[in-house]
């Protein structure tokens, strides 16, 4: 990592960290270990350490967002259906109350077991969902609920249905209704953050990842079926990617990383609520008062600065 | 996202249901069409704008032919052309990313895979983003978006039609995430081009699919698709790796696609021209 | 537009596919349970919102009552109660519209088929909009929309929250284009509410069918439905006469809806009055 | 009808035909048999004269969407599909030019022969019909076109996968779009406005009816079935809901009267289509230049004034 980079993330560690979450006792514990990781990347990370955070964002104990739903927000309601043809129950939607105010949440949602993960289809939402997703979008801003959304899947679902219902064209639309916003929106990547499955619902003004989650442009093993057409390669292909949160920080994909507890945040799931919602909660705080126009503005301006060209 | 981006080398038909008349085992004339195994002459099938003059099969064209095929002669004047691609993850496959970059170039003789800039249709001033299948399998990564954004921003401030033709296989592996944010990054573009009023004619040319489905090609004011053309958000093999369902013939075709609702119309190459000239005169702005 | 609207003697349950129990043929007990046919007292079914203590069967509950159920005792004030139809197209059918009201009037105590005020729910102020299905099958003529823009219009001026309960057959057949015209003027009302940023929460009851659910009763902010509520906007039997298919059994029933998207939960008559709370809790404008 | 009626419709008629009408010289006479008429109404129409205009706008020959597009349109370009999950054939849309400016309309399409019949569903939309309405109606706000719409349905399509695909909320939500245009809208009956269906796109600053048209709140057998219990009553109900465009006109539901050729628009197809034309032209010339905020609520305040009631 070239030192204007690690300068950079430095900086933005500290401005992510610093001030927000000094908040509880037990978040100043993090607070420095999350200063001690920012001396490990100085340091490339090795693909192993990469690998393990690709199989911390699969853990089958993983939280998903209806786990952190009933620990981060009060008086949450459900909101189900596109209003067209499907209720899609891989991505969950509502609105609920987070430090007293009322927020629209969305999130992708995996299963725990066998049944729920066949009724959530592995988190991978057919265009119904995303439509869902647009719906409830449309309700918080005319009513100037801040959204949140928690990204968590393999991918949209590849499947006949999907595609004859328009998967392309729904994650399309959803991203762009994204952009005409005008209330507050945070996004983070939870888990598993795939492809168009993902940006479909994150495209917010600050985008954040868990220490362990990934975001990746096709699944490493998919990326080494086809580049390095054996997709045994697939601890290559995730460090080649780049996926984790350090470095899609440092790339400028995201604002901010939200740690977790030592180990993952399968080992305590409401440590881990509580990083996420104070993360949530600041960046919220920062984004308070903005006018509409200059929210658009701004989140339109990061978004159109993206890539490396000359 | 979708694994076509990967390689330049990537041949357009083996994702095309419709086009499956090789057996495999018989050595073909080299240029034999795959639509109805006639043969053609190569001047005679640029002639007939490389469509089969026998079965109507629409061959691939390459983004400066297909300019030429659209645009009054002389019209076209190319911008944005020195834009090349940085490396920002340092990617290495079997291979460096600059390399595959630097072949990409000389064997297509373009920048990246989309070419933009001014041009007259039937007299009618417009700005074209015009994709080539041929630069990296017509990979979205960054260089395509920042164009594609470009073009957003010159017709907005020039108050002028934007006509886009696709043909892509995805999102460019190669750049990892950044890819990814070039979905956001040109809708974003073309919700700033929309906002000033302007129009986006999307044309969906062999193959346009994963990234390039799920944004500034699905969100045009009008979409018009070729014959036979794949639109998919994921592709034919991967649908039917993940849930192994037999996939109906016309999968993610544009005639599917048509029926579905997801296009306005399906246009035949030798129309296409007319039919751009006859959108571009209903959006024009009069004030 | 639905059949339904025709008579106040339409008994609720015949649109209703879960509740054929009645083989037609035995005598019953007049206060037999039609979804589980045990016997009821009065008292203790009022006692239980009308809800069948063993089988869960939701009878039709009167507008008075309905608000009863869920305002906070006392609370309740109706206004625009002295709004009564006119008869524009002076209509007869086998007897006069004028008499159909009046003896609606007189068998209900109501003026027609929806009470409007302001109540307390947990002591949260709102407005309250209650269709009655006992008048004239809680058909929707101009008093119903101009009561429901009223109520709109007050929900907007005072910053309250509006929650509607539906139940109906559809438009008033009696008023002719007129009651067509009311679905236009009831969501033309609901969206000036919208534009002032206010929210309407649509309650389901069994029925809301027809011109109902094309018009306001599908656009409130938050959908719930009541278990075993028809909704549909043509009647299964009319479907069922012009498409000759055979209906699947929760065709247009509340449970089919939440499956295919329609609405956002199904509430239990027991918990819609903590439902609403929570509701309103949620949407409260603190500003 | 009361004299106080009757002179409100001699002004409606005055203000529609003689500004307007007299562009023509065909027009001329049309616009004296128009005055004719006017006589004419201050008599109740018989059952009789009313089951005519039933008859006729049921004609099998009458002239449908595309015969008005075809004589009316320049450059018409159809557009299809509702961008999730069909392309509805009982509802046409498209752009075109009018008079040298671009238009949007939207109809619904009955068929002539029995194949074309069944491909457009004898004119009775699906859910995704209407949604198909709805994303041109966005289209043509984005770009200010005007929207005129052509309404001949029997009705919106009673049938099991219309109601799973949300056809009452399709329909109450294509009038929600009407409402909030920012652009001139023009609606003209041309057939038969049946119930839902019909008032779905026939939310506009002005409604038209051709004179033949019938547009009411349910078809007169139905009517007849359930009032009268026997269907066979339909003229009687035809009657006593005063379906007929003049009765409309003097209920206040529609703004005017397109007159056909005698005889009925299906006795030529080129004249009616010039009355079609000069019609909404001038409607439309009225409304030109009306600020969209003025439009908005000037249609919100039509509306939300009808019905009869003390
Ligand atoms: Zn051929
Ligand atoms: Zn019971």
């Amino acid at each position: 990592m070239t030192s204007d980079a690690e300068l950079g993330l430095r900086d933005r560690l500290a401005r992510l960290s610093g001030v927000k979450l000094l908040r509880g006792t037990r978040l100043s514990a993090e607070f420095e270990r999350l200063q001690r990781q920012l001396e490990r990347l100085k340091d490339d990370t090795s693909d192993e350490e990469i690998w393990q955070r690709v199989e911390l964002a699969r853990h089958k104990d993983r939280p998903y967002t209806l786990d952190y739903v009933e620990r981060i927000l009060d008086d949450f309601f459900e909101l189900h259906g596109d209003r067209g043809r499907m209720d899609d129950h891989a991505i969950v939607a509502g609105i609920g109350k987070l430090e007293g105010r009322t927020i629209a949440l969305l999130g992708h949602q995996k299963g725990r077991d066998l049944k729920e993960r066949t009724k959530r289809n592995f988190g991978m939402a057919y265009p119904e969902g995303y439509r869902k997703a647009v719906r409830v979008m449309e309700l918080a801003d005319r009513h100037g609920f801040p959204l949140v959304t928690l990204v968590d899947t393999p991918g949209a679902f590849p499947g006949v249905a999907a595609e004859q219902h328009g998967q392309g064209g729904a994650i399309a639309r959803s991203q762009a209704m994204m952009m005409r916003l005008g209330v507050p929106t945070v996004s983070v990547v939870i888990g598993e953050g795939g492809s168009g499955g993902a940006i479909a619902i994150a495209v917010a003004d600050r985008v954040l990842m868990q220490e362990n989650a990934i975001y990746s442009v096709i699944s490493p093993e998919g990326c080494a079926a086809i580049l390095w057409r054996d997709a045994s390669q697939a601890k290559k292909a995730a460090s080649a990617f780049r996926l984790d949160a350090a470095h899609c920080l440092d790339l400028g994909v995201i604002e901010g990383i939200v740690p977790e507890p030592v180990g993952g945040a399968q080992t305590d799931v409401d440590a881990a609520a509580l990083f996420l919602r104070e993360s949530v909660v600041s960046h919220l705080h920062e984004l308070d008062g903005t006018a509409s126009d200059d929210l658009r503005r701004a989140r339109r301006a990061k978004f159109r600065s993206m890539g490396v060209f000359a | 996202m979708v694994e076509m981006s990967a390689t330049d080398k990537v041949d357009v038909s083996i994702e095309h249901k419709q086009v499956t008349l090789d057996d495999g085992t018989v050595k073909k004339h080299p240029n034999t069409c795959p639509g109805c195994g006639s043969h053609y002459r190569d001047d005679e099938l640029q002639a007939s704008l490389r469509v089969c003059p026998q079965c109507e099969y629409h061959f691939p064209v390459r983004g400066l032919e297909r300019i030429e095929q659209l645009a009054d002669p002389g019209s076209f004047a190319e911008d944005e052309s020195a834009l090349r691609s940085g490396d920002p993850l340092e990617f290495f496959d079997l291979r460096p990313y600059t390399e595959r970059l630097a072949e990409a170039e000389e064997s297509t003789g373009l920048g990246d895979a989309m070419i933009t800039g001014s041009a007259l249709i039937e007299a009618l001033p417009c700005r074209l983003a015009v994709m080539d299948f041929s630069f990296m399998g017509g990979s979205m990564g960054s260089v395509v978006g920042e164009k594609f954004a470009r073009a957003c921003d010159h017709a907005a401030a020039d108050r002028l039609p934007l006509v886009s033709v696709s043909s892509s296989g995805g999102a460019r592996m190669q750049e990892g995430i950044l890819a990814l944010m070039q979905l956001p990054k040109t809708i974003c573009a073309l919700e700033e081009l929309h906002a000033s009023g302007g129009v986006m004619i999307s044309v969906l040319a062999h193959p346009t699919t994963g990234g390039l489905l799920a944004s500034f090609a699905s969100l045009g004011d009008v979409l018009v698709a070729e014959p036979g053309a794949l639109m998919s958000f994921a592709g034919p093999r991967v649908v039917a790796q993940t849930t192994r369902e037999k996939l109906p013939d016309d999968f993610g075709l544009a005639e599917s696609n048509l029926r579905f609702g997801h296009i306005d119309r399906i246009v035949p190459r030798q129309e296409l021209r007319p039919v751009l000239a006859q959108l571009i005169r209903l959006f024009r702005r009069t004030a």
